[in-house]
């Protein structure tokens, strides 16, 4: 905790700066050919899903870690953790949705992709009721790691689903035999963003840890105070 | 009894379990995601294209609604579980009805802001472009959830007591919302197409209401009875 | 006539009978105490006083009112105090309260309320949800119904049962006080050395029927 | 600690749970009736033509399938609430994962049965003529049944202690048991239409049943350990 | 080294500081009474030894066992009797204690819980579903299955409510001959009299600690 505490300052300005340098990039950027300007949501959507994955990764990694060592920091960082990828994912589904009216005419298909990142949002939504619910603290941190652990299957499913299935949504594009592959213009500020989303990312992770451990020391400190005053 | 008293308790019933709800947190918003994964679920269960998606989509939101609603009314008589079961309700000096309909509000209460978030959601979800038809889509789940509610806490409150003469009369009592449901059903469709009847199911739907509200609380008053 | 009368009361569930032929009265300010072995019926003799059981053969009245028609009145003038508190566990101590307080039509006090919870001794509790009360703080909370409102009859089921000594001796300069205001108070109990000076009659119900308890050997 | 002793306290759990049903009647007959009016309300709703019916069958039995378990599993702890919760079974001195098995296949049994008698109302309600295939059919419904009363089993043992228990298991349990609805909605389907896949489909039933099976008496040891 | 060793054990609910460094020590054959107001933490205390609460600071051992470590080696011997029975409802007196004794590992002997049920005087009602049972009833199933094997540590709390004469009179043989055969019991309770004859130890339990009960006032 210590050491979030240490880089919480310079990981916030430097995020700010990024998104500065991303957001300036992306709005000078020219319009796409086919798109217009309907493109620009690119560069927040693209960085925002993977993110939104990358967090789910995360939790999952920091649940086994507790399940494994028993060390509340790991339960403090699954808890943040959570909230953070709900966020991204979030911002995921939106952003898609309104790109997807333009480009496919609906806010929503019933598609692979689409369908496992709603699943992945009812299992981050999931996780949080479920640690809400019980009281005892160290039972509602296994609970969620458990069930972390468990809903996991989903991330395979949300990256692979425009390989395995036939889908309306774009596949992988930095790699593999893709026909859209993106290059030239769009490259710059994407990779702008992705850093900025990244940094973005780290940033809500360290605030929000500091913020749970901050509630749970405060906690202890108040059985103290209010076991003076009932002496 | 004067009223107001007959009010305040009918009242409190309902803000005991609506409160309840709230301090657990999370149930408005859980049932609200539940109701998100019914929708998932029927998607891959069913994958239907658009064209199907409109003539499906009552019995989507019908079924849906019902396994909400379903879900909260397990939860009705549970707190009343925790010592003693109902027995310190029916203790109340206030007559029976009252606590029928405390009950019942409470329940109604927390299905209709689930169906109301519900509502727009299946539409955008399975892009069914009736947005024009939504106060009036929304007045029919409505009507039909006043019935289904008091209907599902009478259900609820022999369930509850569980002997087996009221089990039995649970059963009996199963099949009474088939009906509501296809009334609501074939209401809804009615108003989607404008080829289909729509006045008589809107007329069965306020009958089976009405009587399933008169019934209710007196059946109720006589069921909890020893 | 006697403010509470109970006549030739039977009571059966299913194939197994277990009052048969309960006779009572009871006069304005008199304190009874119900004897007897486990499963003689006395929870069950106070289940049927409290209306909670259908009388199935026989009679019961209470300020005049008949058990039969009139359950609400009777509801209305008595207050029972069971082996179960009925208290919700999400509710707080005073919220509990003000629940039963509706539900019995009476005004809404919020200073007699909050009185009630002090006199039992859980204001330092008083914004905890009920849900983790120990044994006896469940049953102080139970208790302090009493002090909502003067009932004309009072049935306790083993009242002092997980109170401490402090709970026990509350209870006593409650219901002494209950009682010296008209009250009725009939309690079952196993150990009825727990009323100390409080003035009561002792009653034995065996085989389905009271007699006066002293007669018999303290079984 | 001896096989023997295990096992015998594997069977007592077990037995404890479709004792107590069988006696009171409860969750067998609503589980059964609440599968029947949810047929009906996808009749009414859908109103498919033989055609429709065939290819929406499969999505049909699973939806069904999925709640009415997940009614049955609201259940699975309920006979603990009665005189102090849990707790009483967590005092027994056989390991936990022996509880788990205990409490996974009285439910599964329970769900069997329902399936057993779900099978053929269906086929004849919506006039399916696929009897030949009905062993088949029956035989992926029990592969899907394994996984997902034992991720059922093991989310309700989650939720017991947790408030508004019965909408928090519903809201866990269908976005994870979502991949092993679709590998069993797309078996069943290719078992009705040769030219779908089928062999694959089945394979991932069988996987998700093994991984479910292994890491659930493992973590429910976990998870109720104080 | 004693049978039984608590060492600075401490227990806190969320924010609720319960119990603040108790340290016990028993040996076989010891009898001893809990004493402490209502929410004091006997219930939280006996809830610890039975292994149902995680230790969360200082050490409980039974036979050398670790609380930390061992708990099923700590269920397998000892028998918990609380506030509640955990008896099932639908079950019959004969078929919850087979339910018992078959998750303790007990060898499964008919005779034995036939005469268990017939030793608390339930034999009449032994085909019959527990759901009805009266409280006194319940508590004596729930004390029989002391008669089903013979545990090293034996945790009642309040194990004399709702039972009747004769129960205390079977109660107090029963806790007599298991001493004799080198049980320890730690028994929570508001009314140590009912003891009567049976040797014992008094301990009070006060702001979390645990002392010598008799050195202060009876409350
Ligand atoms: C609500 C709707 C949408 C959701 C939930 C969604 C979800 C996702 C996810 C999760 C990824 C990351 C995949 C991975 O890294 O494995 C992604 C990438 C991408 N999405 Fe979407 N998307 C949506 C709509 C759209 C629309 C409408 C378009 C444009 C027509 C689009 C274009 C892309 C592109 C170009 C990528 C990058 C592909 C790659 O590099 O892998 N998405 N989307
Ligand atoms: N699970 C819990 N969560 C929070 N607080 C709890 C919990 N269990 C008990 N408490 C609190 O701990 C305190 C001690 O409770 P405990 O049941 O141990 O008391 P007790 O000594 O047994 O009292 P009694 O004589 O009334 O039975 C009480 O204030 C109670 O509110
Ligand atoms: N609802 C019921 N159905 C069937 N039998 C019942 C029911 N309630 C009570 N009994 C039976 O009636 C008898 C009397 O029960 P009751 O609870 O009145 O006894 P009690 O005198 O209060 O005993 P205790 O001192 O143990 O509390 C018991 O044998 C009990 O099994
Ligand atoms: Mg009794
Ligand atoms: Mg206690």
């Amino acid at each position: 905790m210590r050491f979030l505490t240490k880089i919480q300052l310079p990981l916030v300005v430097l995020t700010i700066l990024a998104l500065g340098v991303g957001l300036w990039l992306v709005l000078t950027a020219p319009a796409d050919y086919q798109q217009g300007n309907a493109v620009r949501i690119l560069y927040v959507h693209v960085p925002s899903a993977k993110m939104a994955l990358l967090s789910y990764f995360f939790v999952t990694l920091v649940s086994a870690l507790y399940l494994w060592r028993r060390q509340e920091t790991y339960d403090i960082l699954a808890e943040a953790g959570v909230a953070v990828g709900a966020a991204f994912t979030f911002v995921t589904l939106a952003s898609g949705s309104i790109w997807g009216k333009p480009m496919w005419g609906a806010w929503w298909a019933w598609d692979a992709r689409l369908t496992s990142v709603l699943v992945m949002l009812i299992l981050f939504m999931g996780l949080m009721a479920l640690r809400n619910a019980l009281d005892d603290r160290i039972k509602a941190a296994r609970a969620t790691a458990v069930l972390a652990i468990i809903g996991a299957v989903d991330l395979p499913i949300i990256h692979y689903s425009v390989v395995w299935w036939r889908t309306l949504h774009q596949p992988p594009s930095f790699a593999g035999p893709a026909k859209q592959a993106i290059t030239g213009e769009l490259l710059p500020p994407l990779l702008a963003m992705s850093v900025a989303f990244v940094l973005l990312g780290a940033a809500l992770l360290v605030l929000k840890s500091r913020e749970v451990a901050a509630r749970r020391q405060w906690e202890a400190v108040e059985t103290e105070r209010l076991e003076q005053i009932h002496e | 009894m004067p009223l107001l008293i007959l009010l305040r308790a009918t009242y409190r019933v309902a803000w005991k379990d609506v409160v309840g709800d709230w301090r657990r947190r999370a149930t408005l918003s859980s049932m609200l995601f539940f109701a998100i994964a019914v929708l998932v679920v029927f998607q891959v269960a069913f994958d239907p294209d658009r064209q199907e998606a409109t003539r499906l989509l009552p019995g989507l939101l019908w079924a849906t609604v019902l396994f909400t609603s379903l879900m909260g009314l397990g939860r009705v008589f549970q707190a009343e579980e925790e010592d003693g079961g109902l027995e310190g309700l029916l203790l109340a000096s206030v007559p029976r009805g009252v606590l029928f309909f405390g009950k019942w509000l409470g329940n109604l209460l927390l299905t209709v802001l689930v169906e109301l978030l519900l509502l727009p959601l299946t539409l955008v979800l399975f892009n069914v472009d009736v947005w024009g038809q939504l106060p009036a889509l929304i007045g029919v789940l409505l009507l039909g959830t006043l019935g289904l509610t008091g209907l599902g806490v009478l259900l609820a409150a022999m369930t509850q007591t569980a002997r087996s003469r009221e089990t039995l009369l649970a059963l009996l009592l199963l099949p009474l919302t088939a009906p509501l449901l296809i009334a609501g059903v074939q209401a809804m469709a009615g108003l989607l197409d404008p080829s289909l009847e729509l006045g008589s199911w809107m007329r069965l739907l306020v009958i089976f209401d009405v009587v399933y509200l008169a019934l209710a609380p007196w059946a109720f008053g006589w069921l909890v009875a020893e | 006539m006697a403010l509470l009368t109970v006549q030739d009361l039977h009571h059966a569930f299913g194939r197994h009978r277990v009052l048969n032929g309960v006779e009572l009265s009871m006069e304005a300010g008199e304190c009874a105490v119900l004897l007897g072995s486990n499963g003689s019926g006395k929870s069950t003799l106070l289940a049927l006083l409290s209306t909670r059981l259908r009388v199935q053969k026989g009679h019961y009245q209470l300020a005049g009112y008949s058990a039969a028609q009139q359950g609400e009145e009777i509801r209305h003038r008595l207050l029972f105090v069971g082996h179960h508190t009925h208290l919700y566990g999400h509710l707080t101590p005073l919220e509990n309260l003000r629940f039963f307080a509706d539900l019995h039509g009476l005004p809404p006090q919020p200073a007699t309320l909050a009185a009630a919870v002090a006199a039992v001794g859980l204001q330092r509790f008083s914004e905890q949800p009920v849900r983790w009360f120990s044994a006896g703080m469940r049953k102080r909370l139970a208790l302090a119904r009493l002090l909502l409102f003067q009932p004309l009859l009072l049935l306790l089921d083993e009242p002092y049962s997980a109170l401490d000594v402090q709970g026990v001796a509350w209870l006593n300069a409650s219901l002494d006080r209950f009682l010296q205001q008209g009250g009725m108070v009939l309690m079952a109990s196993h150990d009825p050395e727990r009323l100390e000076s409080l003035p009561h009659r002792l009653l034995r119900l065996q085989r389905g029927q009271l007699s006066d308890g002293r007669e018999e050997c303290p079984c």
